[in-house]
């Protein structure tokens, strides 16, 4: 299933925009903005981290549609256990 | 014995027996369709000389009506329940300056504390009482329930009162007496060996034996404090 | 006795399965039960400190940040180095294939042995599982996220071992495929973690 | 890991070729019908267990503080002189609800069944993993040892319930148990990794593995069940794990999750047991549902009614299970709003369950019903499952659920869909594959005997325990007569217990039956039912391997009494010698 001298991703491009987003999100986390915009900012670039990851080292990007939506389907009970249960404290 | 509810003598017993019976006679109706249908076809359709099964892949219009009638049946029970219970447990359908109590739960004992004279919780004026839980009849009644250790469950079979009393908590339920009459508090969530007997006696007086009742508790503080 | 060996290897004809080995589509099933597991660790850690509102310390206060951005650090290399690997017997190149291999368990192992440290200064420090709300929730993720790379390791370990064997070969290489997967996983749930658990 | 990655082992077609060494071959196995057959044994063990455990608490209701006969046998800490005491109740309690979803229903319906039917009824010769399904089985092996160790260690076993709720569980000085309350959480944290290594192989072996021509729309319904219980165990199972990692730590190391003193949340525990719960209950339910869909088409001689709506109402089953799990925690203290919501959303799945109930009323309607043991039990299911189900719907209504929450009217209405649901079906499941696993019927007569004496006992145990809810009784109580509400009930508990034994006893006659068949009754044929599915299209019991060669799946799985064949049924793999049935409707599939 892999045909020779087959082009591969950029990788090395991924992993300098993983290593830069984490130091954005090291020196974002103490400048001191408001908490809330600080929470955001730093939710937004993990999420970001969290799919370069998951598109190229984990080749989603290259998959067919049926394994990524697989892959991204837990996502939704996840997502419905953690939002429900937080409305039964707020 | 009687296949009935119990007694029921609070207010809020009538709207949830009354749901119990609307209940009872929607599924009664759909028993007698499953069970009924089940068994005439077993007889009907039974393997016997020349009866062969007819080929089908199934009937749409068919299966449309029976998702649609039980959505409908749903739907309604659920708005309907829905109503009635806003009216027993939303924040406002608590009545106002009601009688308020607090009991606290722990392995394996109710202890209930009076606000006294003052009617206000929290000050040297109340009076607790362990494992005896009087009210009056006829004017709503709020019940803090907190609970010192593990979960317990506050259930007054004949009021329609459930609920966990959860250590970490306060939870307030409120309920109407209809009716004057000795009951039992009955713990109804598994809390450990002496589960089984965690109970307390309820008595629900009529106004003025409860007055007479509430001023001699109230006086004999008074006159433990001084 | 071909059709079986077709089934048997799991390379199935599109228009049947998804068109993915069996292998990979096995573990990707596998993460996704791995995601409901740390969604419930994690989102417990969510419940308890934003929704219960508890008063919680100040990121940096208790934790040491600088050690972890390094670690942090370390393990998105692993992450580099294991999808070389990949590319490299993709290209039928056995020698990068292990060299790779190799420096991936080994920065894996380094990463544990940080955290082994971080926790052995906060315990010093007197910050323990038994310290609150947020060492229970810290000690629980970050522990059990410690507990995956290990696995991690040995399984890496071992498919080190089989390169060096020459177990793989440019055509046949799910294994490594398969413990990518498993590796970068690990290594992503660690983004999620080190930014809600040290930075927020 | 290392499992996964490994070369699939390569197997031998027929025994002939290469036959295995004993221990290869049934102890540590890897044909997928061994495994099966190795989890129905041990299955049906933890049955017997979790139905004596069941004898001896309803010994105790029927008659309060009175000496169980033979209880002298127990230790002094669980019964002196015979009597029981309250702490062994609530064990009994706790072990009984255990050993019999965990140990002997789940897997009976998935470890025993998705094991051995999946690959015979998409025709292929293992599955995905066959070393990863030996595991499987190993570890819930070791999990169901641990368990039944617990009850040996110093505080006896686990008795906060089978739903384990926190503090109580977490507090060995409030149960009054430590040692077996961790070996409880260890038991069951390691029977979910079982059942997860079995839930990956059962998926992508079901994706991945079809037979030629084994469209999705062709499979039979069994397979559609397991699979999609395979999807929940996977995503509801994990939060379980990590929920009881929790409780665990709690215990042990000093944690303070469920525990309110430093602002930890007793109500967590439940949120988070009950998103697995519910989910895990429809795990109960929906191969049960595919096994009696399989069953009662055959029985009826009739295409299944709405094959799709089948499949549909499963899928639509299976996602709203997973947002109703509130409805267990009415009356908790949560929050009053969100019990509305999940009110709702529960009440919603009545209809998807009308759409099988009926559907299943639609195959029998105009068909040709054969009495066979198997049939009878499968529609013994459906008539046990409707009451079952109704009864879900005064709870779910939650000011109802008020005057009901934890009376024996749940219990009721647990045994209603668990024994009169999943156990009927399994029952009915095992009659009916038990010429293809061991090669040899059941005798007809004695399987008609065991389904009315069984049908009769067990309405009688369970059906008057509605009125004990009505009339207030709550559940885990050891001694009913401590409460005036419950004073007139003493004679009815009398009763279900004394129908209890002998409910009791009918299971220990199907055991009797069960061996004898298996060494005297007399050999199967292929094919015993005329039954389409392509698990009868080989010889039984199948041989190694299965399959010579990989079948051709032409339509869908149930082609009975189709009007161009002279035979009434036509199996998946035969090309209809007459115009295709593809023509006929919507079951067959493309
Ligand atoms: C196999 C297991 C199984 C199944 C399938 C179900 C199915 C359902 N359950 Fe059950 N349930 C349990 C196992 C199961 N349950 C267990 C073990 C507990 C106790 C846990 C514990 O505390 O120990 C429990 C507890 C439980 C509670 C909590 C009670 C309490 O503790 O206070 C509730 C409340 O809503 C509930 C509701 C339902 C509903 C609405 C369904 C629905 O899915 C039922 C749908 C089916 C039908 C409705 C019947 C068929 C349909 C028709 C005949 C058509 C016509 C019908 C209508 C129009 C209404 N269940
Ligand atoms: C999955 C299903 C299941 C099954 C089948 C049963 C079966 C029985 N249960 Fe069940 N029960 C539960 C699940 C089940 N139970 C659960 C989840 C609870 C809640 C626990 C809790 O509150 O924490 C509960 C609680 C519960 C209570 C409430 C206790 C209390 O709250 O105080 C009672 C009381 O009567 C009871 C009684 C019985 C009885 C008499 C049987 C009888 O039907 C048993 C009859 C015996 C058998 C059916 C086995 C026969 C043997 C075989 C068929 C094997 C043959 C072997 C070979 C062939 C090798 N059970
Ligand atoms: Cu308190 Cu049960
Ligand atoms: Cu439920």
């Amino acid at each position: 299933m892999s045909e020779a001298g087959k082009q591969h991703p950029r990788y090395m491009l991924v992993f300098g925009g993983l290593a830069v987003l984490t130091a954005i999100e090291v020196t974002a986390a103490f400048m001191g903005f408001p908490r809330s915009v600080t929470i955001l900012i730093l939710l937004g670039l993990a999420v970001w981290k969290a799919l370069l990851v998951a598109l190229y080292f984990m080749h989603l990007k290259f998959e067919p549609r049926a394994l990524a939506v697989l892959a991204a389907a837990p996502l939704l009970p996840a997502a419905i256990m953690i939002v429900v249960i937080l409305m039964d404290y707020v | 014995m009687d296949w009935s509810l119990p007694i029921n003598a609070s207010t809020q017993g009538v709207l949830i027996d009354n749901l119990f019976w609307i209940i009872f006679w929607m599924t009664a109706a759909a028993f007698v369709l499953v069970e009924g249908g089940v068994i005439w076809f077993l007889w009907r359709y039974r393997s016997r000389e020349g009866h062969t099964a007819t080929y089908t892949h199934g009937n749409t219009k068919a299966e449309i009506v029976w998702t649609a009638v039980p959505a409908v049946a749903m739907i309604a029970l659920g708005i309907y329940s829905g109503a009635v219970w806003t009216d027993i447990r939303s924040p406002d359908s608590f009545p106002e300056d009601a009688l308020t109590i607090s009991v606290v739960a722990k392995q394996f004992e109710w202890n209930i504390t009076y606000p006294g004279a003052d009617r206000v919780l929290g000050n040297d004026d109340d009076f607790r009482i362990r494992n005896r839980f009087e009210f009056p009849m006829g004017e709503p009644v709020i019940v803090r329930l907190e609970s010192e250790d593990v979960i317990h469950s506050f259930f007054i079979p004949e009021l329609r009162v459930k609920q966990d009393a959860v250590p970490g908590m306060t939870i307030p339920i409120w309920f109407e007496a209809t009716q004057a009459g000795e009951f039992q508090i009955a713990c109804a969530e598994l809390c450990g060996l002496g589960h089984y007997r965690m109970r307390a006696r309820v008595v629900v007086h009529d106004q003025e034996s409860f007055d007479s009742w509430y001023r001699d508790q109230s006086g004999a503080v008074q006159t433990a404090a001084n | 006795m071909t059709s079986h060996a077709a089934t048997m290897e799991g390379g199935r004809s599109p228009e049947r399965g998804l068109g993915v080995p069996t292998q990979k589509l096995g573990m990707w099933i596998f993460l996704a039960s791995e995601i409901m597991f740390f969604t419930g660790l994690i989102g417990s850690y969510i419940i308890l400190r934003f929704g219960a509102s508890n008063s919680w310390a100040a990121p940096g206060e208790t934790l040491n940040v600088t050690v972890t951005a390094v670690n942090t650090f370390f393990l998105i290399c692993s992450s580099v180095t294991m999808v070389k690997a990949f590319a490299a017997i993709e290209d039928g190149n056995q020698k990068m294939l292990k060299v790779w291999l190799l420096a991936t368990a080994i920065i894996g192992a380094a990463f544990v042995g940080i955290q082994a440290y971080e926790y052995t200064e906060l315990i010093h420090h007197g910050f323990l599982p038994s310290s609150g709300l947020y060492g229970s929730t810290f000690y629980s993720m970050t522990g059990f996220h410690g507990f995956h790379v290990t696995v991690g390791v040995i399984c890496m370990l071992w498919v080190t071992l089989k390169a060096f064997r020459g177990g793989y070969t440019q055509e046949d290489h799910h294994g490594v495929e398969v413990i990518g997967l498993y590796w970068h996983f690990v290594d992503l749930v660690w983004i999620i973690l080190f930014t809600i658990v040290y930075l927020i | 890991m290392a499992t996964i990655t490994a070369e699939p082992t390569g197997i031998a077609m027929v025994e002939e070729e290469h036959p295995l060494p004993f221990i290869r071959k049934y102890i540590f196995a890897t044909d997928h019908k061994i495994i099966g057959i190795q989890f129905l044994f041990t299955c049906l063990f933890f049955l017997l267990i979790g139905g004596l455990l069941a004898v001896m608490l309803r010994y105790q209701l029927g008659y309060p503080g009175q000496a169980m006969p033979g209880g002298d046998l127990l230790p002094e800490t669980m019964a002196p002189g015979g009597i029981v005491l309250p702490e062994f109740y609530n064990s009994l309690v706790t072990m009984h609800g255990t050993f019999m979803v965990f140990f002997a229903i789940m897997p009976l319906l998935v470890g025993v069944y998705a094991n051995y039917l999946i690959p015979l009824q998409i025709g292929t010769h293992d599955m995905a993993f066959p070393r990863l399904n030996m595991w499987s089985y190993w570890l819930f092996f070791v999990s169901g040892l641990v368990m039944l160790y617990s009850f040996a260690v110093e505080g006896g076993a686990s008795a906060s319930g089978w739903t384990q709720y926190a503090p109580l569980s977490a507090m060995p000085e409030a149960s009054g148990v430590s040692t077996g309350q961790q070996l409880w959480i260890i038991s069951i944290a390691i029977f979910g990794f079982s059942s997860l290594l079995g839930s990956v192989n059962y998926i992508t072996t079901v994706i991945n593995m079809r037979a030629p021509g084994m469209t999705w729309f062709r499979l039979p319904l069994a397979t559609w069940s397991l699979f999609i219980t395979a999807i929940l165990g996977l995503l509801a199972i994990p939060v379980l794990t990590a929920a009881l990692i929790m409780l665990l730590f709690d215990q042990t190391i000093g944690t303070t999750f469920f525990l309110p003193q430093t602002g930890g949340q007793p109500l967590l525990w439940q949120h988070l047991f009950w998103f697995f719960g519910h989910p895990e209950v429809y795990i109960l339910i929906l191969p049960a549902m595919g096994f009696v869909s399989d069953i009662i088409a055959n029985g009826s001689r009739k295409p299944i009614f709405g094959y799709h709506s089948m499949v549909f109402a499963m899928v639509a089953i299976a996602f709203l299970g997973f947002i109703v799990w509130g409805h267990h925690m009415f009356q908790s203290g949560m929050n009053p709003a969100l019990g509305m919501s999940f009110m709702v959303s529960t009440l919603i799945i009545a209809v998807p369950s009308a759409i099988k109930v009926f559907n299943w009323m639609g195959t029998m309607w105009r068909g040709n019903i054969q009495f066979t043991t198997p049939m009878l039990f499968a529609v013994g299911f459906v008539m046990l499952f409707a009451i079952g189900g109704l009864s879900g719907i005064f709870m779910a209504s939650t000011p109802v659920d008020i005057f009901i929450h934890d009376t024996y009217f749940i219990v009721a209405h647990i045994h209603y869909v668990l024994f009169g649901g999943s156990l009927f079906a399994i029952f009915a499941a095992i009659y009916y594959w038990f010429p293809k696993m061991f090669g040899r019927m059941i005798n007809e007569t004695m399987g008609k005997i065991h389904f009315a004496l069984t049908f009769i006992f067990f309405n009688l145990v369970f059906f008057p325990m509605h009125g004990l809810g009505m009339g207030g009784m709550m559940r885990r109580i050891y001694d009913p007569s401590q409460y005036e509400h419950m004073a007139g009930m003493q004679d009815t508990n009398t009763l279900v217990s004394i129908a209890a034994f002998a409910l009791y006893g009918s299971g220990l006659l199907f055991l009797v039956m069960f061996f004898w068949s298996l060494f005297r009754g007399k050999k199967a044929p292929a094919n015993p039912w005329n039954a389409t599915t392509l698990e009868w299209q080989v010889p039984s019991p199948p041989l190694h391997g299965n399959w010579k060669e990989i079948p051709e799946v032409y339509h869908g799985p149930y082609e009975y009494s189709h009007p161009d064949m002279e035979k009434d049924w036509l199996s998946q793999n035969e090309r209809p010698d007459v115009a295709s049935p593809a023509r006929h409707g919507s079951s067959t599939g493309h």
